[in-house]
């Protein structure tokens, strides 16, 4: 039997105030095994750990139980603490007497019943737990970015900054994302371009970055220190090596009607193209929905007039297999679609356009050059509506749009609204808001000027309807303070919609095993303490993945995401987690049930010799486990109808008597 | 086909491809087989039996025969089949070392039928067409042989043996609309009270002799865990109605989806408990949740309990499900 | 049926750790409360959940064992909530089958965001098994004196 | 009734929930009867969250209500305020007293072509 | 000699109920004959013997032996012997009567004593029932059993109207005077024995030998090849044990009920792997020793210690029960076979 001691914390008055303490003590005191119970203001505090170290050197404790907080949120440090007292860490059991007592139960009494069922349970499973010793493993010294934007480029150069390979993995022909779309940036309103493609620049000649673009996650296996990561490098029947981005080919590309999506359709391109000037890798990529050579088989011109021999219309996709240390996701957002607003006759007239159209439309680079002109007739706009929260704020009832605030779109309407008075004074300019939501630095400030130096129509409310009629788009709104509809002949209407994470997000939280939120946001390990990182070992987070973002804030995580990394890759070794799958090979029947569900393939088999009876030998097939794969999920102890394969930490002598002492 | 069989054996045995043979030897009576290793043709021209009595399924012998020296002839029927299949899947049979003779089947007798119709001190029985002829100390009696069938025959699944290296009589096929859900329909369609009353008072008179698992080829752990001290579940006797009910749903569960449905536990229960019925559940289940899906069939199809699509359902569905009468 | 009316369930929740524990810790840092009966048993998956434990938690006095864990699709391990899923789905028919009342067992996938929903699910299910009554089928009467 | 229970009955009988709402206003953008109305769609929702029930119920707003569902169609967070105008005026209709139409009034002004929700529709608002 | 007409039997049966708990062999819902307690409604099974033997109501399956009761560090011990209540058994057929004796030899009047048997057995009246229909599985007269004249408290016999009852023993005699019996005459149920006789004498098994068997046999029989041969099908399963009238092995267990533990022994069968297992390993590693334990217990050792009385009654049970059709039949006619 082990000799136990139980120490239970009052958290100051967060567990003492609804959990009698001493009584918990007391009663804890008598069980079996028990050979010293307390409690103590904070055990967590310095000198709570000296007492529990104090404890288990003066009574040879061979187990610890701490009634406390949650194991989430000390677990580590007791261990530590008994560590360094001599005492294997895995011989501290918590039982979460605040987060699951104290915080959810008001009645004493009850609360402190409650508080000293969990003590015994957690009493239950010390009695039966062993020592362990976490195994090493060794770290490859690599990261993998996934997601070319702002985000992915930061993240990248600071790694690479620190000396660590890094691979940027794009599923666009180029880096940039979102932010190489933009015209200017509030609240400085510098030029998107000129702060972003310096950047994009570094990224591309960097000797420790090596850009994957036009490039997809195939695959990932491992853990930890130790991933395998299949890339699919999409064919895009252009040498990369021979292209020097000439853009001749582009020139001659007969197919001329392809949607540009860089000026988010407002314009076309060839099906040869490079997306932008700036664009990194500037390598041409074939379009291959639209391409006349590979659908028909005729064509070939951009083969012919391409001087460096580059184009290859046999090129196919390629798996590429790398090793690598960590991996941050970096995949960034997306305006929503804006077809369940058809009140805003999005889809009626082109000169109802998102915010994002709009930006290219500003853009010196655009479609229209720099000069904003209705799309419909190319006419230069007189009166122009900005609908905010078009999707954003939402009721999850209504299923229309997002539950959550976009964040960004007040800022960037502000903008919007002041760059139009600037350029264009003869316009009217409106924006209809819910609320004007400004917070950060110089943003208010910025806000103010549009209303109060370019004289824009801020209106508290909102469009009911837009009708497109006689070349005009009729708004209809309430100006909720005037307490009164008004009607808008408009030339323009651009609407601010929300933005969600790219689609591609999902399937690559399936495979990097990364949990996101019920908007498929990456959820983070902790939402204050650990923003950058996901629950799952390894996994790092960049950018608008997390959550709606502006560009300082990404930069900033970014630069979060790399330091996180870079902590990382200086490793040489990681201690891997003890509590991993032990088969007990004289149990064990070799069936293989346990392999085939085992998500790491941490488990093989292995023809054994065992001692038979009366002296023979017998030759059986048992499973071994990986340890240093193995992440202990149990999925394999549960499929094992021996009963032959247990979880370190979490086996079923140990959970049953926890069920037992929890129902008794 | 008694008589095509033995041949096969001797000629198997006498040819050298074989050194041992694993078949029916005859008893004191003539129902009373008991699974044998012949290894000379004097031994099976003396007590070598195939009769409709030849209904235990062997396959679970080869897990250790295949692992002696040199090569064993086993005689497969259908159903033994999808559980000589499903053990090579687990690895606990060396298909190398055994040379398998598939059997055409058409349905083995049960003694606990005839004795059921009232039959008492059976001393022969003799196959007349469809009809069984029962010699008895009490006088010659009749019975159709359709009603001294096994259950798993009157309900039999599939006429096809899966693997074997040759086959005596035609190979047969899949059957799935053999109705042997129809028994588990029923008791689906019963109130929970109901189903809790029969299930009690057929697991009450369980005596724990284990001869459901020690029959049974999916049952083929090294130590069961209610065996083992170690399991904190072990236990000799059902001491308490949860223990009778723990075994039993334990029991189903560690088998389902390896399961073939191959009716021995119910054929050996000396109570006579319908163990089968619970297998049949949970392999109802699987075919109506995740698809059809026959273990022993393939060799390389996952059971659906080591399997899952993104899209299965969620266990609520069970709340949804029958029994709410 | 006759109820005592001093009488509460005693409900085992198993809750994975990485997200239904985390949505308890949270239903606790946000102060929703639920009823004392439910007493939580942290495991590294729902994969985890050995049938055995929930008949042991029967078998011992439990009136209803609630398992939680991560949304299908968000499991830390990938797989194991589709596994877990599968093997409670037929576990629970069984148990119905054998006309054990199936509303003393229950599976609800609990994010460590949804602290609320781990609040109200427990209410919810404490409520359902109050209303069920004393669990006397798969009780074992050695453990009730 | 007090009013916290008639802002529970209006919530029941609406199926909404005035508590929703995020005041953006879009109700009052979309109606198409604005101007017909003392009180707006937006107040609407504001006044029943205030408890202001006898006053609105007094409006000649919620009599001029098209039940054309814009609003509810239109709203971003499910408060549906036409469905709780129609609580208000259900809750007013229901008055010992009060109706606005008797029972053996209705059959003379009935019309086969008239749909029956228009029927219903308009004997609430208009037949006093 | 007394005697009651078959119509009038519930009636016998609610008189001896209303004075003590009786047990008489009941068929279930699947057919399956055992010994309960009389209701009324219940009718008795028409089946030769129960499936389970009566040996169950003297040696349950499973018995409280003392219970420990624990309150944090302090544990208290509790006897959880009760006190039995008198009971009749009716109905035992001529083979489970003798399985008494050889069951009183070990639980009764060997040391150490079994307290709960004892009770039970002093408690009990057993009411035997000669054997109108044996089967091809019957071979208790190997024993030297006449299934017409079965032992017992009290012996009776059936015709197709009456039942007959005959007291051997002072508790007998007790239990028939307070009963709604007729008198009858003392050769009354002698056409009955005759019957019984005529069939006994064309049993299958009737010529069963067991001269190979019986005391001093051990050296002889032990090492005997076909062990290994009759053996080698033997799942291992305990059904034998656990139906036969004779077995008597147990194993004790502690069971923590988390309030409580209860100390409890339980059937135990010499077929189980971890049969008298103990730290350093298994004494009877495979499958073959612990089937020649069973045996050779049966025939020899038992024999061996009880004056030649061997230990199985030729009831027939394992002959119906065993799921590969093994059993002692067999045994006793391969063993020793070849010298």
């Amino acid at each position: 039997m082990q000799r136990i001691g139980v120490f239970v914390c009052w958290c100051g008055s967060n567990i003492a105030a609804t959990v009698d303490v001493e009584a918990v003590a007391d009663a804890l005191s008598k069980e079996p095994g028990v050979v010293f119970a307390t409690n103590y203001q904070y055990m967590c505090s310095k000198s709570g750990q000296d007492m529990i170290r104090e404890k288990i050197k003066e009574l040879g404790l061979t187990g610890v139980v701490i009634c406390s907080c949650s194991p989430r949120m000390h677990e580590a440090t007791f261990r530590k603490t008994c560590e360094s007292a001599g005492l294997n860490p895995y011989m501290v059991e918590i039982a979460n007497i605040r987060e699951q007592v104290s915080w959810v139960h008001k009645d004493k009494a009850v609360g402190t019943e409650k508080a000293i069922i969990l003590g015994r349970a957690a009493i239950a499973k010390v009695q039966l737990n062993t020592p362990l010793i976490a195994g090493q493993t060794p770290v490859t010294k690599r990261a993998l970015v996934i997601g070319g934007g702002i985000a992915g480029i930061q993240t990248a150069l600071d790694i690479a900054d620190a000396g660590f390979p890094v691979d940027i993995v794009e599923k666009n022909p180029t880096i940039g994302g979102k932010m190489a779309q933009l015209d200017k940036t509030f609240p400085t309103l510098d030029c998107a371009a000129c702060i972003l493609t310096p950047k994009m620049v570094d990224a591309g000649q960097n000797e420790n970055i090596r850009i994957l673009s036009y490039s997809e996650i195939e695959d990932v296996k491992g853990y930890i220190g130790n991933f395998d990561v299949k890339i699919r490098r999409k064919a895009r029947y252009v040498d990369e090596e021979k292209c020097t981005g000439c853009g001749t080919c582009m020139e001659k590309c007969p197919m001329k009607k392809v949607p540009n999506e860089f000026n988010m359709g407002l314009d076309n391109r060839t099906a040869i193209y490079i997306p932008f000037a700036q664009a990194v890798p500037k390598v041409a990529t074939i379009d291959a929905n639209y391409c006349l050579k590979l659908n028909t088989g005729k064509c070939g011109i951009c083969s012919k007039v391409c001087l460096a021999d580059a184009v290859d219309y046999e090129q196919k996709d390629e798996i590429l297999e790398e090793k690598y240390g960590a991996i941050v996701v970096a995949t960034g957002f997306n305006p929503i679609s804006l077809e369940k607003f058809d009140e805003f006759a999005y889809s009626q007239s082109p000169d109802v356009v998102s915010s994002l159209e709009f930006e290219r439309l500003m853009n010196a680079a655009g479609p229209t050059g720099g000069t904003l002109l209705r799309p419909s007739d190319k006419t230069h706009p007189h009166t122009i509506v900005f609908v905010q929260c078009v999707g954003s704020r939402c009721d999850a009832s209504a299923e229309k749009g997002k539950e959550y605030c976009s964040k960004i779109c007040c800022m960037y309407t502000a903008k919007h609204a002041m760059l139009t008075r600037e350029k264009y004074p003869d316009t009217e300019v409106y924006v209809f808001y819910i609320d004007v939501r400004t917070p950060g630095k110089g943003f208010d400030e910025f806000y103010r000027r549009a209303v109060e130096q370019y004289n824009v129509h801020y209106i508290k409310g909102m469009v009911g309807k837009v009708v497109p009629e006689g070349g005009k788009l009729k708004v209809q709104a309430s100006d909720l303070l005037d307490n009164r509809q008004i009607h808008i002949d408009a030339d323009m209407v651009v609407l601010a919609a929300a933005i969600e994470p790219d689609k591609s997000a999902r399937p690559l939280a399936t495979k990097l095993t990364a949990s996101m939120d019920t908007n498929d946001f990456f959820t983070e390990a902790h939402p204050k303490l650990r923003p950058v990182e996901s629950p799952t070992a390894g996994i790092f987070l960049s950018g608008t993945c997390q959550g709606p973002k502006d560009i300082p804030e990404t930069v900033a995580q970014a630069g979060a995401a790399a330091s996180k990394v870079i902590s990382l890759l200086v490793k040489d070794n990681l201690v891997g987690n003890p509590c991993v799958a032990k088969p007990d090979e004289l149990m064990c029947n070799g069936c293989s049930s346990c392999e085939k569900v085992c998500p790491y393939g941490a488990i093989t088999y292995e023809d054994k010799p065992f001692r038979g009876p009366n002296r023979t030998t017998l030759i059986r097939r048992v499973a071994v486990v990986n340890p240093a794969v193995c992440q202990g999920c149990g999925a394999c102890t549960v499929a094992c109808p021996s009963g032959a394969m247990d979880l370190l930490g979490f086996s079923n002598r140990q959970i049953m008597a926890e069920v037992d002492a929890i129902c008794k | 086909m008694q008589a095509v069989i033995k041949k096969k054996a001797i000629e198997l045995l006498e040819s050298g491809t074989v050194n041992r043979v694993l078949g029916w030897k005859a008893g004191e009576f003539f129902y009373d087989l008991t699974p044998a290793v012949f290894t000379t043709p004097e031994q099976i021209e003396k007590d070598f039996v195939y009769s409709v009595f030849s209904g235990a399924n062997m396959s679970k012998y080869l897990i250790d025969e295949s692992k002696k020296e040199g090569k064993v002839a086993a005689f497969i029927k259908p159903c033994d089949g999808y559980s000589f299949v499903q053990l090579q899947k687990e690895h606990r049979i060396v298909r190398e070392n055994i040379y398998a003779v598939g059997l055409a089947c058409d349905g083995m007798c049960d003694m606990r039928e005839i004795r059921e119709a009232g039959i008492k001190g059976v001393t022969s029985v003799e196959e007349d067409g469809e009809t069984l002829k029962i010699g008895t100390i009490y006088g010659e009696k009749t019975m159709a042989k359709k009603d001294a069938l096994l259950e798993r025959c009157v309900h039999c699944k599939s006429k096809k043996v899966v693997d074997c290296d040759e086959m005596i009589g035609e190979n047969g096929e899949e059957n799935r609309d053999c109705g042997r859900f129809d028994e588990v329909e029923k008791l689906e369609a019963m109130s929970p009270d109901e189903r809790f009353a029969f299930w009690r008072s057929q697991l009450s008179r369980c005596i724990r002799c284990n001869a459901c698992r020690e029959v049974c080829p999916a049952c083929s752990c090294v130590k069961c865990v209610f065996d083992n001290p170690n399991s904190g579940i072990a236990q000799k006797a059902a001491a308490s109605d949860f223990e009778e009910n723990n075994f039993h749903i334990i029991r189903a569960f560690h088998v389902a989806g390896r399961c073939t449905d191959c009716g021995e536990c119910s054929r050996v229960c000396p109570e006579h408990i319908p163990l089968h019925l619970l297998n049949r559940k949970f392999i109802k289940d699987m075919n109506e949740l995740y698809g059809f899906y026959q273990a022993g069939a393939d060799f390389e199809s996952k059971p659906p309990v080591m399997n899952y699509t993104t899209g299965d359902a969620e266990p609520s569905i069970v709340y949804a499900r029958g029994g709410d009468k | 049926m006759q109820v005592d009316k001093n009488w509460t369930p005693t409900i085992v929740a198993f809750c994975c750790n990485w997200c239904s524990y985390a949505g308890a810790d949270l239903s606790g840092n946000n102060r929703l409360s639920y009823p004392a009966n439910v007493k939580i048993i942290r495991i590294p998956c729902s994969c985890r959940l050995n049938p055995m434990f929930i008949l042991r938690a029967f078998q011992r006095g439990a009136d209803g064992v609630i398992l939680c864990g991560c949304h299908p699709g968000d499991c830390h391990y990938t797989t194991g909530n589709y596994y877990a899923r599968r093997r409670m789905t037929l576990l629970f028919s069984m148990l119905d089958y054998l006309g054990i009342e199936k509303e003393r067992t229950r599976v609800e996938w609990v994010s460590a965001a949804e602290g609320a929903k781990f609040a109200a699910t427990m209410n919810e299910f404490v409520e359902a098994v109050t209303a069920l009554g004393e669990n006397k089928r798969l009780e074992d009467f050695r453990c009730k004196q | 009734m007090k009013t916290e229970d008639m802002i529970k009955e209006i919530t029941r009988i609406s199926g909404g929930n005035p508590a929703k709402c995020m005041k953006c206003g879009k109700c009052s953008g979309a109606c198409p009867a604005y101007d017909e109305m003392d009180y707006h769609p937006h107040q609407f929702v504001n006044m029943v969250l205030d408890g202001r029930i006898e006053e609105l119920a007094g409006s000649k707003g919620i009599w001029n209500c098209l039940s054309c569902f814009a609003c509810l169609e239109r709203c971003p967070r499910s408060v549906e305020p036409a469905r709780i105008i129609e609580a208000v005026r259900v809750v007013t209709l229901r008055k010992a007293g009060a109706n606005h139409l008797k029972p053996d009034d209705i059959p003379a002004r009935l019309d086969d072509d008239i749909p029956q929700q228009a029927i219903t529709s308009a004997m609430r608002k208009y037949a006093k | 000699m007394k005697k009651i007409s078959k119509a009038k039997i519930d009636e016998l049966f609610k008189a001896i109920s209303a004075k003590e708990t009786l047990y008489i062999p009941v068929d279930d819902s699947e057919g399956q004959a055992a010994f309960i307690p009389y209701a009324e409604g219940l009718k008795m099974s028409e089946d030769l013997n129960t499936v389970r033997s009566a040996k169950d109501l003297f040696f349950p399956q499973v018995e409280s032996l003392v219970n420990f009761k624990m309150d944090g560090k302090h544990i208290e011990i509790i006897d959880a012997a009760t006190e039995k209540k008198p009971f009749v058994i009716f109905g035992v057929r001529a083979c489970d009567a003798r399985s008494f004796d050889i069951l009183d030899r070990v639980f009764y009047y060997a040391e150490p004593k079994d307290s709960f048997y004892i009770e039970r057995r002093d408690k009990s009246t057993v009411v035997t029932l000669a054997c109108n229909a044996p089967e091809e599985t019957c071979f208790c007269g190997a024993f030297g059993i006449d299934p017409a004249e079965p032992a017992g408290d009290v012996s009776a016999w059936q015709d197709g109207e009456s039942f007959f009852f005959k007291a051997n023993t002072e508790k007998g005699e007790a239990l028939l005077a307070g009963l709604p019996l007729e008198d009858a005459a003392d050769d009354a149920a002698d056409k009955v024995k005759e019957d019984i006789r005529k069939i006994t004498a064309m049993l299958p098994l009737k010529d069963l030998d067991l001269s190979k068997f019986g005391p001093g046999k051990t050296q002889e029989l032990f090492n005997d090849p076909a062990w290994a041969t009759l053996s080698e099908s033997c799942l291992g399963c305990g059904t034998c044990t656990f139906v036969c009238p004779t077995c008597q092995c147990f194993d004790i267990r502690d069971f923590d009920g988390g309030k409580e533990i209860r100390r409890y022994r339980c059937w135990d069968s010499c077929m189980y792997s971890d049969f008298t297992q103990m730290s350093a390993g298994q004494p009877r590693p495979t499958q073959k020793e612990r089937f020649r334990q069973r045996f050779m217990h049966k025939l020899v050792y038992y024999p061996d210690m009880h004056e030649g009385l061997f230990s199985c009654v030729g009831c027939g049970r394992c002959l119906r029960k065993c799921p590969i059709h093994m059993n002692i039949v067999k045994v006793i006619k391969t063993i020793g076979e070849e010298k």
